[in-house]
């Protein structure tokens, strides 16, 4: 199942790049794309943490509200990067996590360094160690409302 | 910009310090190359400056525990050299046809063939593959004889002999 | 057999010798049998070309071509002649004595010494039988390495310095200045084959002649012209039978047998006797003489004192080449043999004491020539011959070196001549004075009497060949006019 | 306009290439390494708009890959002083 | 409405490239590793996005818009997970960061 | 003054000769060094593929829009010559490692002075 | 680094495609930027990436250094095979003109088997160059 | 000259006679391709046996082919050979003169020798598993070499140059002194300084020329004579290729390299490298520059003499001081080179002929010398002079042949040693400068002390317990070993075949001249 879907978005992957569809070049894409999967299940990496095709379809409700969080917070630290006085706070905080699967977690933990002003330090079972550039930023993590997005965006298996 | 690196490098002590900085250092090269439209350096220059030049720069510091190195002792003689040979450098180039001077002979003779031609006789557009793979498909031959040179020699050189444990850990 | 196979046989067979010695060194008899059969072979061989030559052939044997135009070429001519009959008569002798001294002595690496000597001779025959400049150079070196073991023989640090001594100065002028000569012979004209007028026949500037000549006779350093003679006293650390060969049979005999054929084959007699440049050498020549002689003089070790007097002697050769006149030539070809003959027979005397008395300064030879009478006797023949004394070979030789400088009147030329007989005869009468007439000293010495009976027979030998070439001085005499005679 | 983007995106090469030099740790290099990559990237797409090869983009996606393996590279070898090591062990005990 | 694209692809690379200054700025300006960690971030969301968007506007519709894209998601991607490991090996190898308040401590077990 | 303004592309080449052959020569410590070697060769590059750049002209992948083409052949030296650097590079830190292995340091005067106690002998047969 | 678990989940992410793309930068060489020696140094980049996250043992577990040292053996074999191929078909050495019925089918055969040893080699050397360089601290007691 | 197969344009190529291909019409190309496939297949077999086989065969063929090649050409012709079928200046050439196939002669029977003479020396020398590593190295260094001799392309040539260099490097640093690693790096950073150079300068004339096709490349210099950019493209190719081929001072690489490197790749390095690079110094200088831009133009002579005679004079007393007896025949090939370069700066054919000459018979000589210690270490393990005391009894043949090549280092007639000298000092004295002949003679003589050196320690000392113990060397390494000595012997005595070789390129380099 994986192997299989895998082997397709590759190939979709090669076609895109390519942009060339002679018979030759598509076949060589068909042939990359098993011949890229089988290495890849040497490596085991075929899964579902490598693989997370099962989370696709989330992407469109759970990006545009992570856009728009990762913009305001850019003009944040941008305001505090042009403010003469630097006012910063910096901060280490950690923060709860609710996610029940690795790519959940991973994907918090990297969201929350996408979004400046914060930045995951350490993932932990249950935690994400955080620096924040302010206390506010580091406040605004500790409600919780990213955590519960990305939980809904990782869903129930 | 690289000037500023390379100075930095020579003056840099710290090795960690000096490999990050010469990761940078083909970064800028490469983008210099992009504008100077040698595109397929470019991503060789990235892909083993900034990638494979830095990993085995690592791998090979791990050895090092005095990652600090000495001061220099007597930086005289070694400037003079430098400066002589940029000085016949610069001798040299001076006299050279300036840049862009599509008059110049590199444009003129053989390359003035391999772009008007050479997607015709070899069927392939980027000439600098169809000069690379074909008509100077020799050199590249030699090339990866190199290569095969440098990967076999860094076998002999690293393997364990005598039974020694070879590789990674169990 | 054809002249030209003997000539190649002539060098093979030394050779050959060296292997077959080498081959028997666990026989000594039989190493010795073969040394004497193949000096007997080689002397058979040598004198068999005699009667060719003397009828005015002049046979020769290209070998090969070493390089383009310059080929490995052998050709017998008169002087070859003489000196190949002088050097492979004289091994004969030589290697009788050498038993004696090395068995008496009980000297070690003997095999070594009888390869090596034969060694000597093959070199030897190809220096007297060179057809051209390179293949004298050629067997010139192999000659110096050849006898470096012999000199380095006994293995000291002394020795071993001499070996140095004697190989710096030899390979060194050689190289220096012997090499550079031929090639620029070469370069100048176009041959190096040795041709009966000159091979540079006048068409050459002066002064170029005037070094070229310095360049040879100084880079011939085994003709001892001072200053390059330092080797020659330095190698008497060798055993005597060494000695004999350096001074008699080959080394120095080779040294001053190039120069005379360089002076007759390449500048040409009576091309160069007009040219300004050359007339340094008589004078260097003769101050050779002198300086040898007053050192002679003053040196009370026997071997060393005969030594300078080889150092004074040679020069005789090379003051005759450089008068330049046909007299004087004849006379240096003959001086060639006579020396040889003489100075060998001083040598053997000079090891025969040794090897009875183990005696070495000539203040030690007080009465010897009463216990030792034969030795002591063939002494006085050879002194005599040094001094130019009938009934001595030496007479004949320095007879005609005197009449060739006084017919072109060079009158400095004669007084050293005479001066230096003075000085001979002052170096080697109280020899023998001592040796007869000055009573054996009272303090306790073993009772000796003759050496070994081979060495006793061998000093005879050459001491009657000395008186012999007194009366009968035909054959060399005939060989040295058709080199005057051009 | 692709121009200003380039000028801007230069401008700010050289202000990371600053960073890079200033140091004073690894880390700020390394930091200032990647976002010299990140910018080079941009640099690379934008110049290809410039001299309208969109060909770069390859080129641009080159540097974008090898930026983070060299970065990891380099953060590896300082969390383990090894390129090659697995790591489990240290891991284990923290997860 | 393509004389629209463009002003909003060329307004997007304008404000791209200044964030990118921006970030680079702070760079420069903050105080420590740490700090400067978040001002890298400014340029490697907000500055590439904004970019990337500009460009893909000018691509339109075309596979140059697909593979812009891809330059994004790769951004996307790796920007976090490079800093993120940056910060962490910091850590761990001693960096001490520049703390206003440090809440991390209380809630170890 | 013209010439000097017609040449700018070379003054980068020239520096980085320059700096790279200093870092090589004036450095002890062999990785240094080879950091050095890496970046002299890469003035090299510079120097080829400058001169083949054409203003207006674009990269050598021929395609109907563009006419002018920048030289392509000295792209295809300098990959060769990068392929050739970085192979000699890897080779050159093989040896370091096992430098570092068998001397313990990696800086040059330090092998020496290892090598010395070799010397100083050598110096007494001398006499 | 495997419980590493931001980088072992995006490594495992972009292994895949890395390789992939190093795939279409060999097969694209003709078109755009690239060829068999960039490609070669993308997938081992990647790989080596590999390494570096999940462990030198579990990457020469994927890649088996004997796979790797016939690697780059091959390459250079395939390539000098091209150029013999040239001589037996009747051409001079590396004539790819002799490759093909058409001499520009030749060119592409040519051009596309060599491209092929050249990432061969490449691969395999700068794989195995990583894993010397990254096997040899082990013993040495770092 | 003849252009070998077709070399016009492919569009216009005659029709293919598939049944009809001669191996021979591939010569020009075959002597670099069999080694080069060996090495990938050494890698694939991984063995030993198999690997040192695989290099005696690619060593053997190399040196047939070369030898065909050499009696095409010896005429004087040319064969020109279009690599991919694109002629010139378009693809690569190889381009083969008598110049350069005299060189490919001598570098694969070089290699021939000291294969043989590998199976025992590296067995000792170098660890059973390295050992197809070993012998890989070696047929690309071959390779590298050869391709360096053929090629008529400038950019190819700095490529096979790295061949070479680089498994040159990975030779040295497998020798069993832990120096030997040193002595590589210091190699690999000086080697890559003077390639890089070369670089530089082939780039420069590129630039000036829009070709790299040598030939193409001396045609378009014509007019472009005497530039700035061209000047400088012979300054950075002299220094560079200078520090490839060790002149002095440039030499400092070479005595640890060749003092710690295993014995026969001392020996083959020592018989070839330095000579190859000396043909790509005359390649550049007389087919490339011309003469008169690198002689008449410019003080090119006068530096070269002074830096020959430095490297006679300083190297050689260097060498008497030496205690590891390789590293004295190093320095003593610092000296020898610089006789070469010597012949070379009288810029006569004369001088040239000597050059070329002594080339050849240095390389004979050096390489006779190397394998004969090679034995020595191998009994031994060591080449110090106070451990060899007395060697002559117990290893006679060694020691003899050690003797005999030693006087071919210093010139004794009956050597090879004598002919090259015989010719620079004809050269010398042709040219009118007499004292140069003299200073070449009085250099010689420094060269009879470090060889009476060994002479003295190997026949005139008591042996120690130790060396008394030891045998002889194995037949395997004295046979080749005593090939080289006959080679010295026999070429010493009959020059005229190496001597006609040396001419004819002299004469080919230097056509305008007698
Ligand atoms: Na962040
Ligand atoms: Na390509």
């Amino acid at each position: 199942m994986y192997t299989l879907s895998s082997i397709l978005v590759l190939f979709v992957f090669w076609l895109l790049l390519s942009g060339n569809f002679t018979a030759f070049l598509i076949a060589a894409g068909a042939g990359s794309a098993i011949g890229v999967v089988l290495l890849a299940r040497r490596m085991e990496v075929v899964d579902h943490e490598g693989h997370p095709i099962h989370l696709s379809w989330r992407l469109v409700t759970y990006w545009p509200w992570l856009f728009k969080e990762i913009a305001k917070s850019a003009w944040g630290v941008t305001k505090i990067i042009l403010n003469p006085r630097l006012p910063i706070s910096p901060t280490l905080v950690r923060v709860p996590t609710s996610q029940k699967s690795t790519v959940g977690v991973v994907t918090y933990a990297n969201c929350i360094t996408l979004t400046p002003g914060t930045i995951s330090v350490e993932v932990k079972e249950g935690e994400i160690l955080v620096h924040a550039l302010t206390r506010e930023s580091a406040d605004g993590l500790l409600e919780g409302e990213m955590d519960r997005r990305v939980t809904r965006f990782e869903g129930r298996r | 910009m690289m000037a500023v690196v390379t100075v930095v490098i020579a003056r840099q002590r710290n090795l960690f310090a000096v490999v990050i900085l010469f990761g940078i250092y083909s970064f800028l090269m490469a983008t210099v190359l992009v504008a100077l439209d040698a595109v397929d350096v470019a991503m060789t220059e990235a892909a083993v400056g900034a990638g494979i030049s830095t990993i085995l720069f690592l791998s090979a510091l791990h050895l090092g525990k005095g990652i600090e190195m000495k001061p220099l002792h007597r930086p005289f003689l070694p400037l003079v050299v430098a400066l002589a040979t940029g000085a016949a450098l610069a001798y040299g180039t001076l006299g050279l046809p300036a840049f862009s001077d599509s008059e110049a002979p590199i444009h003129q003779h053989v390359a003035k063939r391999y772009v008007e031609e050479g997607a015709r006789e070899t069927g392939v557009p980027n000439i600098v593959t169809a000069v690379l793979a074909s008509y100077r498909g020799y050199d590249t031959l030699g090339e990866v004889t190199v290569v095969f040179t440098a990967g076999i020699g860094v076998i002999a050189l690293l393997r364990r002999v005598r039974g020694r444990r070879r590789g990674g850990k169990p | 057999m054809t002249p030209e196979a003997t000539i190649l046989l002539a060098i093979a067979v030394p050779a050959v010798g060296m292997g077959l010695i080498a081959a028997a060194h666990r026989m000594p008899d039989l190493r010795e049998a073969i040394t004497l059969a193949t000096a007997g072979l080689l002397s058979v061989l040598v004198a068999s070309l005699t009667p060719l030559v003397l009828d005015g052939a002049r046979p020769g044997v290209t070998v090969f071509e070493m390089m383009p135009g310059l080929a490995l070429r052998f050709e017998v001519e008169p002087l070859g002649m003489l000196f190949g009959l002088v050097a492979s008569g004289l091994w004969i002798v030589n290697s009788l004595y050498s038993i004696g001294y090395m068995r008496g002595n009980e000297e070690k690496h003997q095999t070594r010494f009888y390869v090596c000597f034969a060694g000597a001779l093959a070199a030897t025959m190809g220096i007297a039988f060179a057809g051209n400049l390179l293949t004298l150079f050629l067997f010139y070196e192999a000659l110096t390495l050849i006898t470096y073991p012999l000199v380095t023989h006994h293995v000291t640090p002394g020795a071993v310095r001499a070996g140095r001594l004697y190989l710096g100065l030899l390979v060194g002028t050689s190289i220096v200045f012997l090499l550079v000569a031929i090639i620029w012979t070469w370069q100048l004209a176009g041959t190096i084959d040795f041709t009966p007028g000159g091979i540079l026949g006048g068409e050459v500037p002066n002064a170029t002649v005037g070094v070229l000549l310095a360049l040879y006779v100084f880079g011939v350093g085994k003709a001892a012209v001072m200053p390059v003679h330092r080797w020659l006293p330095a190698a008497m650390v060798a055993p005597t039978p060494v000695s004999a060969l350096l001074h008699a049979v080959a080394v120095v005999k080779a040294g001053v047998f190039s120069v005379l054929k360089i002076v007759i084959y390449v500048f040409g007699v009576e091309a160069t006797a007009g040219v300004k440049s050359v007339d340094w050498l008589p004078f260097m020549a003769g101050f050779t003489i002198i300086a040898a002689s007053i050192v002679a003089l003053r040196a009370d070790n026997l071997k060393r004192r005969l030594a300078y007097s080889t150092v004074s002697q040679l020069s005789y050769v090379v003051l005759a080449a450089a008068l330049l006149t046909p007299l004087s030539v004849i006379g240096a070809a003959l001086h060639i043999a006579a020396h040889a003959l003489g100075k060998i027979t001083l040598f053997f005397a000079a090891g025969a004491i040794y090897t009875a008395a183990h005696k070495t300064e000539v203040s030690q030879l007080d009465g010897i020539g009463r216990r030792m009478p034969w030795t002591m006797g063939a002494f006085t023949v050879g002194a005599l011959s040094m001094i130019g004394l009938p009934p001595a070979a030496g007479f004949v030789s320095k007879w005609y070196i005197l009449q060739g400088a006084m017919a072109t009147g060079q009158w400095n030329a004669v007084a050293v001549v005479v001066a230096s007989t003075l000085l001979n005869a002052g170096y080697f009468l109280p020899i023998v004075y001592r040796a007869f007439f000055v009573a054996p000293p009272d303090d306790g010495h073993r009772a000796h009497g003759e050496a070994p009976f081979t060495m006793v027979a061998a000093l005879t030998l050459t001491a009657a060949g000395t008186v012999a070439l007194f009366f009968f001085p035909d054959v060399p005499l005939a060989l040295a006019r058709q080199l005057a005679g051009g | 306009m692709f121009g200003a983007a380039a000028a801007a995106l230069l401008v700010a090469l050289a202000l990371a290439l600053t960073r890079a030099c200033l140091g004073p740790t690894v880390f700020d290099r390394a930091l200032a390494a990647n976002t010299v990559g990140t910018i080079a990237v941009l640099l690379l797409a934008v110049i290809g708009f410039l001299t309208d090869r969109p060909e770069f983009l390859d080129l641009a996606i080159v540097y974008g890959l090898l930026n983070v393996v060299g970065t990891i590279a380099v953060l590896k070898y300082f969390e383990y002083g090894n390129l090659g090591d697995p790591g489990d062990a240290e891991e284990e005990s923290k997860a | 409405m393509s004389v629209f694209v463009d002003a909003v692809s060329w307004a997007c690379l304008i404000a791209g490239g200044v964030f990118c200054v921006i970030g680079a700025v702070g760079l420069i300006r903050m105080p420590e590793f740490f700090t400067r960690i978040h001002a890298a971030g400014v340029t490697d969301t907000l500055g590439a996005g904004l970019i990337l968007l500009g460009l893909m506007l000018q691509a339109g519709f075309t596979l140059v818009a697909v593979k812009l894209a891809m330059i994004g998601v790769l951004i996307l991607f790796t920007s976090p997970t490079a800093t993120h490991a940056l910060a962490k090996a910091g850590l761990a190898r001693g960096l001490k960061p520049l703390l206003a308040e440090d809440r991390s401590k209380p809630s170890n077990p | 003054m013209t010439a000097i303004a017609n040449h700018f592309s070379y003054w980068a080449t020239l520096f980085i000769a320059i700096a790279g052959l200093y870092i090589v020569i004036a450095r002890g410590n062999l990785v240094k060094k080879l950091v050095g070697l890496a970046i002299f060769q890469t003035s090299v590059y510079l120097l080829y593929i400058a001169p083949g750049k054409l203003i207006g002209g674009t990269a050598p992948i021929i395609a109907d829009k563009f006419a002018v083409y920048s030289n392509p052949l000295p792209h295809v030296l300098i990959l060769t010559a990068i392929v050739v650097g970085v192979a000699t590079l890897a080779l050159g830190l093989a040896i370091v490692v096992r430098i570092k292995e068998a001397y313990g340091t990696i800086e040059e005067d330090e092998i020496l002075a290892q090598e010395q106690p070799a010397l100083q002998q050598t110096a007494d047969n001398k006499m | 680094m495997r419980n590493y678990l931001v980088l072992r989940v995006i490594a495992k992410l972009m292994i895949m495609f890395m390789v992939l793309f190093a795939l279409y930068v060999q097969f694209h060489g003709d078109f755009g930027p690239g060829g068999g020696f960039q490609a070669g140094v993308i997938s081992a980049a990647a790989i080596v990436f590999y390494g570096i996250i999940f462990g030198l043992p579990a990457a020469r577990e994927v890649v088996p250094d004997r796979l790797v040292e016939v690697m780059i053996a091959a390459g250079v074999l395939l390539y000098a095979g091209v150029g013999v191929a040239g001589l037996l078909l009747g051409g001079n050495y590396l004539d790819y003109f002799v490759l093909g019925a058409d001499p520009v089918d030749g060119q592409h055969r040519g051009i596309f088997w060599i491209e092929m040893g050249v990432l061969i080699t490449v691969a395999g050397v700068m794989l195995k160059i990583f894993y010397m360089f990254a096997g040899r601290g082990d013993g040495g007691g770092e | 000259m003849r252009s070998w197969r077709r070399s016009n344009l492919p569009f216009s190529k005659p029709p293919i006679t598939r049944c009809n291909i001669l191996i021979s019409q591939n010569y020009p190309i075959l002597h670099v391709v069999v080694p080069l496939i060996a090495a990938p297949l050494m890698v694939l077999l991984r063995h030993g046996g198999f690997a040192w086989l695989l290099a005696a065969v690619a060593s053997w063929s190399s040196l047939a082919v070369s030898a065909a090649l050499l009696a095409e050409v010896a005429g004087g012709g040319v064969i020109s050979y279009a690599i991919g079928s694109w002629a010139p200046p378009w693809g690569i050439e190889y381009r083969i003169d008598s110049v350069n196939a005299f060189l490919l002669v001598l570098v694969s029977l070089i290699a021939s020798v000291v294969v043989i003479y590998c199976r025992e020396s590296v067995e000792a020398e170098v660890a059973p598993e390295q050992h197809y590593l070993f012998y890989t190295m070696y047929v690309l260094c071959l390779a590298g070499l050869l391709g360096i001799a053929a090629t008529g392309d400038g950019f190819n040539l700095f490529v096979f140059l790295e061949i070479s260099s680089l498994s040159s490097y990975v030779l040295i640093a497998l020798g069993r002194d832990r120096r030997a690693l040193v002595a590589s790096y210091q190699y690999l950073i000086m080697g890559t300084i003077g390639a890089t150079f070369i670089v530089i300068g082939v780039g420069l004339l590129f630039l000036m020329t829009g070709t790299l096709n040598l030939a193409d490349m001396a045609a378009r210099l014509r007019e472009v004579t005497d530039t700035r950019p061209i000047l400088a493209a012979l300054a950075f190719l002299t220094v560079g290729i200078s520090l490839k081929l060790a002149l002095f001072p440039l030499h400092l690489w070479l005595p640890n390299a060749y003092a710690y490197a295993p014995s026969a790749v001392t020996a083959f390095l020592a018989a070839t490298a330095t000579k190859v690079s000396l043909y790509v110094l005359l390649r550049f200088y007389y087919s490339v520059f011309g003469e008169s831009a690198v002689f008449i133009a410019h003080p090119t002579s006068d530096i070269l003499l002074v830096l020959s005679l430095a490297a006679m004079f300083i190297a050689s007393t260097v060498a008497i001081f030496q205690d590891n007896i390789k590293r004295l025949f190093a320095y003593s090939s610092v000296a020898q080179i610089g006789y070469i370069t010597l012949g070379v700066s009288f810029d006569s054919l004369t001088g040239l002929t000597a050059a070329i000459v002594h080339l050849f018979n240095h390389a004979l000589t050096k390489g006779a010398i190397f394998l004969l210690l090679g034995g020595i270490a191998l009994r031994l393990g060591a080449v110090r002079f106070q451990d060899i005391g007395g060697i002559a009894r117990v290893m006679p043949l060694t020691s003899f042949g050690i003797v005999l090549a030693g006087l071919s280092l210093i010139g004794v007639p009956g050597t090879v040693g004598f002919v090259s000298k015989w010719y620079l000092v004809l050269a010398a004295i042709e040219s009118g400068a007499w004292w140069l002949a003299l200073l070449i003679v009085l250099s010689s003589l420094l060269a009879v002390i470090y060889v009476w050196r060994f002479v003295e320690a190997a026949y005139f000392q008591v042996p120690s317990a130790s060396v008394s113990r030891l045998r002889e060397a194995p037949l395997s390494m004295l046979v080749p070993a005593w090939l080289m000595v006959a080679a010295c012997l026999y070429f010493g005595l009959d020059a005229s075949l190496t001597l006609s070789g040396a001419s004819q390129a002299a004469a080919e380099l230097l056509p305008g001249s007698r």
